[in-house]
């Protein structure tokens, strides 16, 4: 579409420019009330040289510009509001309204984390509340609501193992991480100041624990396993993998991605798992809000509970609650306040709606998955036969004899009206597909997702060029992220002979 | 169950599809002695109406009713309803990171917005799609300076928020990085003598704050002077962003890191806010975080995708150049729309309407007896007062009249006790400020 | 692979079994300059031909389908490599007695014609063309083997070419030859005699979706009405009827078999009419090869899809698609209701945009916007026996 | 492409071309096929020192990057700066145009342990049946 027309039609073939390319000087969108008070002079108060005069080519708009501008970005996302979103280890689920609602109330989203605890108590209980629930969940007996997201939880998890084995004389060296581990494992490791020795999995998929027998030496600090895998197949031996680590004096840590799986059903906690950090934003149903915020708590056994990050939650005789600013043996700070509260406050809105009900939207979960599953079966290549948890791992090798690969199925996906599934991981499954459906689809949106599935195969036998070019109806097509990688433009500049940016 | 979109009859259904008798034939994997038999011990089911009365019981055992003049790294300052409106859409609310870029160029289109409104204000030219918050932003541009300068020592000011600091600490533990503080002077700015004293070539960074934590403005150019006199960068950190409406930015900075908590964001009780990092072109491929970038699709179309993507773990595991996926990018949002609201001029107006209340506001805390300027130094809307007696004990008397006295320096700073920073905003009126000084003359009346 | 392209020729072109066609009674009409029967009112006409066809066999005069054989001239290897020259698939693969799908296309990578390539030695290949563009064909074929070290000559009125189709043409040929039959795979030929006629090629090759040979007979009038007069006294007993065009096109269009100057034309392209499994670009040059890599580069404007019409009328060739907002989207290129899926259905070209399955558009009939939908091609898929497996 | 006589090869798909003791590196026709379009190259400075078998560098795809290991010890004299703006070259003409850097070895006779082209060929094709098998 030529970039000229700037006519606005149907969402797909929509023309919004930047925000910066409607500014012009005098246009408003807010209008602060009057000061009420003598005006200070800049230039006196701050000197001249701190003295700044406006923010060179900030826009100048009005309300309703800024109305349309962000409502018709909006309207070039899928969205879960708008149907499945079937990304594999990303439990996409529905986000509730009261969640919403609640996190933004009056005495919930005006307060401020320093004013005296006794004005908080009421943000106070949400965060016991809170703790008591994901508990009983995980079967574990301390947690700390701290890490800002599942990233910053592993690192939390991972910190906590080096405190107790440092108060133990030895840190250690390594942790082993699977080859079927999420990319961010190996990545925390390394910032928990560890070295990472991967092991491979056997042919079912599972952990090879008669390997991991011989690799788990005194050097080992820990084990870092995500259950169910990134194959949505569940850890059967992971008790006994447990035991392994213990009997060398090492921990068991999990990654809690994938604990849409399990939540009512079994609890890591009762696994032999020492630490494992959970994802409020996949599990507990807190908005992925295009890439964060999140939270990511991290539970653990009491062998770990005095190297938790501060501030410590903490009950007093007289039933008041306070945050403990100080201990001992605390790994330190891991984010400055206390935690994302605002995320924390939607994650417990959504345990009260279930109790613990909660088991039902796992066995969904898990019920969706399988009957894809079947339905898919010899339609698309299962690399792993083992019976699925809440995801599941096809691949494309029947596709690949017409020259179609996973990415092209997924973007095909899109002209169908399904946010394509998870490409291209876990990286042990050659142009994997990998589908997670969540609870939150009803068995007439899973079979539109058959049906579609079915439809592309049918495609790439028959057509392969029309799958290879998908999507057809996007408002963009495949974009040139090489050029993007080569030539970064990572902001707007004004439109000069020099310069581009603008495009 | 209100959120499950299925009846008995069609569960039934779908297992007689998959060929499974029951449920609990699809957790076969699980062995029989971990599956839990009883019910979890958690409250609930509960409706909707419910769930709100339970957190507006909480919401009530709160600080309602009470003005505060509470600043120290998290603001309160006007926000639209507009901004809620959009972010509330599910289109936003309710999408994943946009991985698939064909169907994700509205929030790709509004990072790149967001990217380019920071680099704006932080007089930058590249910044990232956000991090964590503030607090983490400061500790990964510590560790991309140590990536760049390939030196471990780190300067960092006392001056800068002492949590900033407790954070940097933890990351630095296991990294092998050397933190050390830089003393402040009489006026309450970076010593100048001891931060040359400390510099030598192994230094990475010098981190400083401004308007640092007593709400002093530090002086840029001489720190970055002797900076980069040793090779080392120069890192800003900036709490409170509303000031770059009115302040010079750090255009001598290789890195800032910023909180955007004051755009549009609710104190929400310590987050979720959001953090930025920007610095120079050159830099970029060792700057964390996700990025946003310009393109065109196979018709020629401008559109945006996610890029550099090889900096980050899910692509380099053990070589990330961090840890972080998530980014906050549904308040990056919000500050990205709060922004376009207030635009070149309202920016300017708020910026300019929290100088004069703060301004107002130690005229008339100054009036009260006893009371003394602890810093002479330029400051935007917060600003370090000395009581003639401990903090502590002058808020616990503010707070029967309602008042959530000022930040009470002597936690963090031991030989601060006497020391309270002041913050007031927008949003504080005259007459709450007058308020707050009678009660302050009352309570300094009042014999200990 | 038939055209419609009306000949200008005053004096239509006639079969060895044109005066037997009009003896039964037969509807002629002029298809591509030949005076050919589209159905027999006697036999029940079009839709009890096509069932016969699917539900057990049908004969069809096919004669007026054109054939070219190339051969190597003295130096060996001359004839595949002309074949493969200007033809889109790889003749290499062919063993002997193997046939294939295959295009002859313009340099710009659209349609001359499509043909079945049949490989009858080493150095010896039968092309069988369009009834329409018999010349234009035979001469691009001529034209454009120049440069090879091969002999074209044209059989077409050598032989007289009939067409048994359906789940037993089997049987119906076995009680007339004594080639082995079901040693023959789908797309494979032999030779054998048939009614006595020796070294007859006998193809297990058709254009109905359906199981069935296709036989090539001396083409005098006398030889060509006996097998015509044997096959129906040996089919009797299965129903066997002669049939039409019509029905002929109702069941490739069921298959969606592509028809020259509809689905496929010197205005569209191999990639547009989704016909990329018989082109094979890795086999090295050919004619039009250049203009398809460009072609894929530059992406797909255009698709061709399966209509099914959920609001009444029937889409006929030429009708435009158009969507919600009544642009104008695409064409419609073969259209008919369907008799063995009681549905009216077409084949169209529209903007891949509006190829996933399920998607709405609408078909203008004289002026009426008519409700479709895109449904899965082929309409009907025949349940293949162990016996014959697929070409693809 | 043909993969030059005159070089030794890597098992980790670096090229050297050795005259002397100096040496001219690059990475492999079959390594930037691997890689795909690459978009980034990180080189060492004029004067640093390279280790045989150790990560020397590191090239980028849109989404891989794989280190440089270096073929053999020695100490770097020039990088080739054309890279850091034409990235593309070393799909283009990985064997030559887009050589790395080039080095003065501190055993050139060390290099006479790697493959050869012949070895180096038959090493990738019999990679290649491992990965489709």
């Amino acid at each position: 579409m030529n970039e000229k027309i700037k006519k606005v039609s149907r969402h797909i073939n929509q023309n919004e420019g930047l925000i910066f390319e409607k500014s012009s000087p005098g246009k408003r969108a807010f209008e602060l009330p009057p000061l009420d008070v003598p005006a200070a002079d800049p230039t006196k108060a701050l000197g001249a040289n701190h003295r700044r005069e406006g923010v060179e080519g900030f826009p100048e708009v009005s309300e309703i510009e800024v109305i349309r501008h962000f409502t018709r970005l909006s309207t070039w996302n899928h969205a879960i509001d708008l149907g499945m979103y079937p990304l594999g280890s990303c439990t996409m689920k529905y986000n509730p309204r009261v969640n919403e609602f609640v996190a933004r109330l009056e005495g919930i989203a005006t307060e401020h984390p320093y004013q005296p605890q006794e004005l908080s108590q009421g943000c106070l209980k949400i965060l016991r509340l809170l703790e008591k629930c994901l508990l009983e969940i995980t079967g574990m007996d301390a947690i700390t609501l701290q890490p800002a997201a599942g990233a910053q939880g592993e690192m939390t998890g991972l910190l906590l193992i080096r405190a107790y084995l440092q108060k133990q004389g030895n840190p250690r060296k390594k942790v082993l991480i699977p080859d079927s581990a999420h990319g961010t494992n190996p990545a925390t490791a390394v910032i928990a100041g560890y070295e990472v020795e991967n092991i491979k999995s056997e042919s079912h998929g599972q952990i090879d624990v008669e390997k991991l027998r011989e690799q788990v030496t005194r050097d080992v600090a820990a084990l870092m396993l995500t259950n169910p895998s990134t194959l949505g197949i569940f850890e059967q031996r992971i008790a006994e993998i447990a035991e392994i680590l213990h009997a060398k004096g090492a921990l068991l840590y999990m990654d809690g991605a994938n604990m849409n799986a399990l939540t009512g059903v079994t609890r890591p906690g009762d696994l032999g798992v020492d630490v494992m950090h959970l994802n409020l934003h996949k599990t507990f149903s807190t908005p992925h809000g295009g890439g964060g915020p999140g939270a990511g708590p991290v539970a653990m056994k009491k062998i770990l509970e005095p190297f938790r990050p501060v501030p410590i939650l903490v009950e007093k005789e007289s039933g008041r609650l306070a945050l403990e600013p100080v201990r001992p043996d605390s790994i330190g700070k891991v984010k400055a306040f206390s935690g994302n509260f605002g995320v924390l406050v939607r994650a417990l809105a959504y345990i009260l709606a279930y109790g613990p009900g909660v088991r039902q939207a796992t066995e969904d979960a898990v019920l969706n998955a399988n009957y894809i599953r079947k339905q898919l079966a010899g339609v698309y290549e299962l690399p792993y036969s083992l019976p699925s948890m809440h995801e599941v791992v096809f691949s494309d090798a029947i596709q690949k004899k017409n020259g179609v690969n996973t990415m092209d199925i997924a973007k095909r996906l899109i002209d169908y009206g399904f946010h394509p599934y998870t490409t291209a991981f876990p990286l042990i499954v050659a142009g994997a597909m990998m589908i997670e459906p969540t609870e939150s689809e009803s068995k007439e949106e899973c079979d539109q997702f058959i049906d579609a599935m079915k439809s592309i195969a049918e495609e790439a036998a028959a057509n392969p060029e029309l799958v290879k070019t998908a999507p057809h109806t996007t408002r963009v097509r495949r974009l040139d992220e090489v050029g993007a990688a080569r030539k970064p433009v990572l902001r707007w500049k004004p439109a000069s002979p020099r310069s581009e940016a603008a495009g | 169950m209100r959120y499950l979109p299925k009846s008995p009859a069609e569960r039934q259904e779908m297992l007689a599809a998959i060929g499974a008798k029951s449920i609990d034939e699809l957790f076969s994997s699980i062995p029989e002695r971990f599956r839990l038999r009883e019910a979890l011990k958690i409250p609930g089911p509960y409706s909707e109406a419910e769930i709100i009365q339970y957190f507006k019981d909480r919401a009530a055992e709160n600080s309602n009713g009470y003005t505060s003049f509470l600043g120290a790294g998290v603001y309160n300052h006007l926000r639209s309803v507009v901004t809620d409106t959009i972010i509330l859409r599910g289109e936003f609310l309710t999408s994943y990171t946009p991985y698939q870029a064909e169907i994700s160029q509205g929030t790709l289109q509004a990072i790149f917005e967001f990217q380019t409104l920071m680099s704006q204000l932080t007089g930058q030219e590249v910044a990232n799609a956000s991090m964590y918050d503030g607090s983490t932003a400061m500790t990964e541009a510590v560790l991309m300076a140590e990536r760049l300068t390939g030196r471990q020592r780190v300067l960092v000011a006392r001056s800068v928020h002492p949590e900033y600091r407790d954070v940097l600490k933890t990351y630095a533990k296991n990294s092998g990085l050397l933190v050390e503080e830089i003393p402040f002077a009489a006026n309450g700015t970076v010593d100048q003598q001891k931060l040359k004293g400390a510099l030598k070539d192994d230094v990475a960074a010098v981190v400083v704050q401004s308007p640092n934590f007593f709400g002093v403005i530090e002086p840029y150019a001489p720190l970055a002077e002797s900076a980069h006199a040793s090779g080392a960068m120069f890192v800003v950190a900036i709490t409170e962003a509303v000031s770059l409406g009115l302040l010079r930015p750090p255009s001598e900075a290789d890195i800032v890191a910023m909180e955007g908590q004051s755009f549009g964001l609710a104190p929400s009780y310590g987050g979720p806010f959001a953090g930025v990092i920007a610095s120079r072109d050159k830099f970029v491929r060792q700057m964390p975080g996700r990025l946003a970038g310009q393109t065109t699709d196979s018709q020629g179309r401008r559109g945006f995708v996610l890029t550099l993507a090889t900096r980050e773990q899910h692509i380099r595991r053990e070589k990330a150049t961090s840890n972080i996926c998530t980014n906050q990018a549904l308040c990056a949002l919000a500050a990205t729309v709060h922004l376009t609201l207030l635009g070149k001029e309202g920016l300017r107006e708020m910026a300019e309407q929290n100088l004069s209340k703060a301004h107002f506001a130690i005229s008339e805390l100054l009036k009260v007896p006893g009371v003394r300027r602890t810093f002479d130094a330029p400051f935007f809307n917060e600003f370090t007062i000395e009581l003639p007696r401990s903090v502590k004990i002058v808020n616990s008397q503010l707070s029967r009249e309602k008042i959530i006295g000022p930040f009470a320096l002597g936690t963090p700073y031991p030989e601060l006790t006497k020391h309270a920073l002041v913050c007031v905003t927008e949003t504080t009126p005259r007459a709450e400020i007058e308020r707050f000084a009678g009660a302050l003359k009352r309570a300094l009346e009042q014999p200990v | 692979m038939e055209s419609t392209t009306i000949s200008h020729t005053s004096e239509l072109r006639k079969t060895a079994l044109n005066a037997l066609h009009r003896g039964l009674g037969a509807k002629m009409v002029n298809f591509g300059g030949w005076d050919m029967p589209v159905e027999y009112p006697s036999s029940g006409g079009l839709i009890a031909e096509h069932k016969a066809v699917r539900a057990s066999v049908g004969v069809f005069d096919v004669s007026h389908m054109g054939d070219i054989r190339i051969r190597s001239g003295a130096k060996l290897g001359g004839a595949l490599a002309a074949v493969q020259y200007i033809s889109m698939n790889d003749a290499s693969k062919l063993a002997i007695g193997q046939a294939h799908y295959s295009a002859m296309l313009y340099p710009e990578g659209t349609f001359v014609d499509d043909v079945i390539v049949h490989r009858l030695g080493e150095d010896d290949f039968l092309l069988v063309i369009n009834a329409g563009t018999r010349e234009k064909d035979i001469n691009w074929v001529r034209e454009n083997t120049k440069g090879f070290d091969c002999v074209v000559e044209e059989l077409s009125d050598a032989y007289t070419q009939l067409a048994i189709q359906g789940p037993r043409a089997v049987e119906v040929l076995r009680k007339l030859t004594d080639a082995d039959l079901s040693s023959i795979k789908n797309y494979w030929f032999t030779h054998g005699t048939v009614c006595g006629l020796k070294n007859t090629l006998i193809a297990r090759t058709g254009y109905t979706g359906e199981d069935g040979f296709e036989i090539y007979v001396p083409s005098d009038v006398a030889t060509s009405e006996r097998v015509w007069k044997q096959v129906m006294e040996a089919g009797r007993e299965f129903g066997i009827i002669p049939c039409g065009l019509g029905a002929r096109n109702t069941l490739r269009l069921e298959s969606k078999m592509a028809l020259y100057g509809h689905e496929i034309s010197d205005k569209i392209n191999v990639w547009e009419a989704g016909l990329e499994r018989y082109c094979k670009m890795e086999k090295g040059d050919f004619i039009g090869r250049a203009a398809l890599e460009r072609a894929k580069a530059a992406g797909l404007s255009r698709t061709l899809v399966g209509l099914e019409m959920i609001e009444r009328g029937i889409a006929r060739d030429e009708y435009c698609c158009c969507n919600e907002a009544d642009e104008k989207i695409g064409v419609v290129t073969s259209g008919s209701p369907s008799p063995t899926l009681g549905k009216n259905i077409a084949l169209a070209y529209v903007p891949p945009a509006y190829s996933a399955v399920g998607t709405v558009l609408y078909v203008e009939i004289r002026g009426q916007k008519c409700k479709a939908q895109v449904v899965p091609t082929p309409f009907y898929k025949r349940v293949r026996k162990a016996a014959a497996p697929s070409v693809s | 492409m043909a993969y030059p006589k005159n070089y030794r090869y890597t098992k980790e798909h670096e090229w050297i071309d050795v005259k002397g003791d100096l040496a001219t590196i690059g990475i492999t026709d079959h390594a930037q096929h691997e890689l795909g379009d690459v978009v980034f190259v990180e080189l060492p400075k004029p004067g640093a020192k390279i280790e045989a078998g150790k990560s020397f560098g590191t090239v980028e795809s849109v989404k891989a990057v794989s280190e440089i290991y270096a073929p053999a010890a020695g100490e770097v004299l020039e990088a080739n700066g054309e890279l850091h703006n034409t990235p593309e070259k070393i799909n283009s003409d990985p064997h030559g145009a887009a050589w790395l850097i080039k080095v003065r070895l501190s055993n050139p006779a060390a290099v006479s342990n790697l493959m050869d082209a012949a070895a180096y060929e038959a090493y990738i094709a019999e990679k290649g049946k491992e990965t489709s098998a």
